[in-house]
């Protein structure tokens, strides 16, 4: 079963559980499903992962399932193409997005590229689950969005969830997958909690879900900036702007006509995007909204983003790189303004 | 003592690769064949004599110098040729070439176009064979030049932690393109490597059919006893430049020399002679068959259609 | 002295030379000025580069500034990162870019954001050159452009000339910079001969030059989409169309008000680029230009980029996945009709 | 036989990190250190016994446990201080933070957030020096987890074939935070990789201020003789967990026992009493002083001002 919306807040049983137990669910089910199924990564084993992601596995899985690895990340992300070509699918943990920047040959050039090499004749059905996003003070080298970067390869699919829901199911999609996946969570993300049903579901990647309906204007937000656009919007509500709030959910395949619908609808565009403006996946969207529908945009599109530099360790200037709530109501505001 | 007919299929493979490889280099110039080639001449021992020693069930992990992986795993020689001109009917429908030929269906992972980037895969195969709880062996071919990438030294230990069934397959002919080993490492025997890591390591002559299959027979057991993985160092040259336009002036004549007058395939010759009596009238029937089937492949190849450009973009768009 | 279009001609003295001896006589110059400068990489000194553009450093500069690497593509490389933060000014070749995904840890975690780290004690005066794009027959791990991940990471100069004069003026100036710089290459252009002045000059980093001038639309592309668009250019010429071609040279920092102010005056915008469309740099472009010259759109902005696709072997196929002259004739002259 | 004063300056290095850590550890859990601390707590002879064998010219390259190489280094305490609060006196204005502070007054080109990252920038800072043909060693610190980086076996070889002034100094803790090096490799004795490299390898017990010294003399001593790199595995142990927030359950309590019945300050302040006959009122005053100009740096941390948003707000629209 595929789920979107509607069928979700139907399937929900009112059980509220933590995005990294949504996540630690989704792992377990598919490796009870599938035996092909692995994890692996720095301390998912026995540590069960830094962010409690992985607890249990190592006792439900045994560690040939649930496999602690060296500080070693290029071969070990290598090692999960070459289990994922002879059969076997493995999830690979990076800790950190920053730290992805150590595989992007096995990512990039191997696992990406494979199937299309080899004439369709190989495929690479393995996941990788990354962390990203600002948290609190871990400075410029555990505090980077870099989604911008797996957009661009073909032959890699992205997903960038924003609650519990969405996490599960993607994440068990993701698993079932036959082409790579990077999955990018965020860290502030994994102690929010939601609904999440206790049967099995799954949620399809491509399908956008739009989190909230309005008419006036259309946020499109992922991960992390979806709570501060939905926020935001409860806010504006109260001075009578009323924002649609669109989850691609996965940026790669994209979901482009929910993000065109809207825009046709609402004629008014705003982009939210933790990472930094220039090159960011906000630019992409914005270019293909600007070609889809030209003739029905009443204003420029705006794309509210990271500053254009490395995230600083003291507080209040990391707070000042990334978007947030006061920064989105601001600038619905101005542009609600401008059209008027 | 080995059976006639090991010898023989051994010396046909060394005489299948020495051709093809030979052949190839014509079809280059005169055009039919683009973009990177990296010949195998004067390695063939070490892909013959490793691959002879495996299971059909093993896995092998190939380089960007891999027509002689491929061959001496049982590759289709017309499927390699169509590659190579970049067919429809090649092991990529011609979109992967000389450099990214995989065939599944001898377990071979495919050759790579990142020096050292294969090493990691075969030891996740093997990983992943262990975890299913099969007895597979990875054999796991690199020259020099990429045991100067980071990930040998990571994936190796990776090997080593979870005793995995994998033979590091260096085959040392002591150059990356035109720099020599001597410049790059302090120690010409990187072999050595391996023993800080634990791992057993020795040196093999990589011109001697023999001893690379005894030696990794050997190494093959050993694995599939869970005593891996292994680094064996094949020590061999190049009778060529890096690449087919590569005249190698800074390989110095009396090594070249040297190491051709150790010439692989001579030396399988001399062991079937030799060794099992074969008469040269039998060796010369060998080597016409072998032949024969290269020129049927090459035609085959020439004839056979180019991919379709427009099915190829309406994948893409479906993509 | 920093150069323009008209100052080029100017300077110019009738000398034709091939882009990579326009490097080569920027690497031996700034060699000469100052002791500091060295160049290492895969075969830079004895054989002189894979593509010859080292020719004749290591006789002239000696193995202490022209030095031969192992394959260790990440170390060499922090090994330039550690070099120039104690004063040196390295010039690190990477064989194709494809490569340069092995060392982003050393480039973007390291060099990029070194100076911000350090509160700007330290600086990282560094250029890592590297060649990209589709060649002959090189397939999916030698043929890829990558632009767009250097683009997006703060604290990287970006540099993609097109022609000698641009190569030579810009890569003295990227010697020279306080800052890393990523200077890209193009396989395709390193023959490519054009006219380069004997005297010493600069051409200033985030300077975009005007290669053709027209009325009708503005083409933007650079590196080797620029010849193309420049031959594209005099067939419309003869069909009426007057089309502009601008050329940013580099991407970081980029100029954008000489592309906005074209994008005001033709009204008509279309962007050539040889890197998949999906998050690339041309994306980034449009989603700038929509929003500073909205009104002065007649139409959207177009994006003529490389297919969603790793780089088939097969020539035919190769030809099929990059923008070609024909290709970019078609899309303006389809958008001129859009218009009228 | 080593002098009243060099053992003092040492003893005081030693205590200067014991209670750097042991306060911040205290702000921490107050607040008003935030995001990543790792204690360098138990480690303390490495950082002062390599330290005090360098010259002032040579550099050394830290790592995210990186507050003892920093005081070893000689670093200004009260600007440390400030950096860890966030503040704008802080040695990176407070936009590095633990992980990212770098001292360039004392050639420490600092702390690093990538486990591993550091090692071919310090290869790189000596082969600098070699071109400009200065005498400087580069002393790289790092530990066990890092020695599975593949840049570790990369850079030592660059440092090797370079003949590089470079001391890989590998403080073997043997945790990665959590997993046991034992785990990650097959041999705990890491300096055994540097053999296969040809690279001069040893251990020194780590909690030994004057081995380390010594050893790391004799080290600098040949690698500017050019007979460098040289990979010291230095052997110890956290008295901590991995971080401030890790309570290290998992390390055993008769090792963990063990290591602190070799506390390297106790060891050190031994040495001050037998070795230089100092007094225990002499040890008292150097304590005193210590602490003194400890508290004085917390003040003035706590009291110094915070980075201007607007002005970094500027900067960064200037960028
Ligand atoms: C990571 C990487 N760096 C550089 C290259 C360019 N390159 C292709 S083959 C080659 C030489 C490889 O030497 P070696 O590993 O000894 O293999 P051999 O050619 O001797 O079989 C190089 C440097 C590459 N393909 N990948
Ligand atoms: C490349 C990379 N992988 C993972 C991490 C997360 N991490 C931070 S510290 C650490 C442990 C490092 O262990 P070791 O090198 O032994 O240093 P120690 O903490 O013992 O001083 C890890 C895994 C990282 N910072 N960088
Ligand atoms: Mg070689
Ligand atoms: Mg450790």
């Amino acid at each position: 079963m595929t789920a979107n919306t509607k069928t979700e807040l139907a399937a929900a049983t009112g059980r509220n559980i933590m995005l990294r137990q949504a996540l630690n669910e989704a792992l377990a089910e598919e490796m009870r499903l599938d035996p092909k199924v692995f994890v692996m990564g720095l301390g998912v084993a026995e540590r069960g992962g830094s962010y409690k992601v992985t607890v249990g596995l190592l006792d439900e899985f045994g560690p040939l399932r649930a496999i602690d690895t060296p500080i070693s990340e290029p071969s070990f992300t290598g090692a999960a193409v070459g289990a994922a070509i002879t059969g076997m699918r493995p999830v690979v943990e990076i800790l950190f997005v920053d730290f992805s920047l150590l595989v992007l040959d096995q990512l990039v050039n191997q696992a990406a590229k494979f199937k299309f090499m080899t004439g369709g004749a190989g495929s690479v059905p393995m996941v990788l689950r990354t962390q990203g996003g600002v948290g609190n003070g871990l400075a410029a080298q555990h505090s980077q969005s870099l989604e911008a970067i797996f957009y661009h390869i073909p032959g890699l699919k992205l997903v960038v969830p924003s609650t519990p829901y969405d996490a599960k199911g993607l994440l068990k999609s993701a698993i079932r997958s036959d082409e790579p996946v990077v999955f990018m969570e965020h860290k502030l993300l994994y102690m929010v909690e939601g609904e999440v049903p206790a049967e099995q579901y799954l949620v399809e990647l491509g399908k956008a879900d739009v989190k909230r309906s309005g008419s006036d204007v259309t946020l499109i937000a992922w991960s992390n900036m979806i709570p501060r656009c939905l926020a935001a919007a409860e806010k504006l509500a109260d001075e009578g702007i009323d924002a649609e709030v669109v989850d691609p959910r996965t940026l790669v395949p994209l979901d482009k006509d929910t993000i065109i619908e809207s825009a046709k609808k609402t004629g008014n565009v705003v982009i939210v995007q933790e990472a930094v403006r220039r090159g960011g996946v906000a630019s992409d969207i914005a270019s293909i909204i600007q070609q889809e529908a030209f003739d029905y945009l009443d204003a420029p599109i705006k794309i509210i983003a990271g500053k254009n530099t490395p995230i600083p360790f003291n507080l209040e200037l990391e707070k000042a790189c990334v978007p947030q709530e006061s920064d989105i109501i601001l600038a619905v505001r101005s542009r609600v303004h401008d059209k008027g | 003592m080995y059976s006639k007919e090991t010898l023989t299929k051994m010396y046909r493979t060394l005489y299948a690769i020495r051709t093809f490889e030979t052949r190839c280099i014509k079809l280059y110039r005169q055009g039919l064949i683009r973009g990177y080639f990296h010949p195998y001449l004067g390695e063939e021992a070490i892909a013959t004599g490793v691959c002879a020693a495996l299971e059909e069930r093993d896995y092998i992990v190939s380089t960007h110098r891999g027509h002689g992986h491929c061959i001496a795993r049982g590759a289709e020689i017309k499927k390699m040729l169509a590659e190579l001109l970049g067919k429809a009917a090649g092991y990529c429908n011609g979109r992967g070439g000389s450099m990214h030929i995989a065939d599944f269906s001898t377990n071979n992972l495919g050759a790579n176009g990142i020096v050292g980037a294969g090493i990691p895969l075969g030891v996740g195969a093997a990983l992943g064979a262990k975890i299913r709880g099969e007895d597979r062996v990875a054999a796991i071919f690199f020259s020099d030049g990429a045991a100067n990438n980071g990930v040998f030294a990571e994936a190796m230990n990776l090997a080593a932690i979870w005793d995995l069934a994998v033979i590091l397959v260096l085959e040392n002919n002591h150059y990356a393109v035109s720099t020599p080993i001597e410049q790059v490492s302090r120690s010409a025997d990187l072999y050595k490597r391996g023993l800080g890591y634990g791992v057993e390591s020795f040196a093999v002559d990589g011109n001697d059919i023999l001893e690379v299959y005894q030696k990794t027979a050997a190494a093959a057991a050993k694995c599939r006893d869970g005593k891996g993985p292994i680094l064996m160092e094949a020590k061999t040259y190049r009778h060529t430049g890096h690449h087919v336009n590569d005249p190698g002036q800074y390989m110095p004549k009396e090594t070249l020399d040297y190491y051709k007058s150790k010439d692989p395939v001579k030396i399988g010759r001399n062991y079937l002679l030799k060794e099992a009596k074969a008469s040269p009238e039998e060796v010369k029937r060998i080597e016409a068959a072998v032949e024969q089937e290269l020129e049927e492949a090459v035609q085959f190849a020439v004839d056979s259609p180019a991919p379709s450009v427009e099915e190829f973009l309406l994948e893409v768009e479906n993509a």
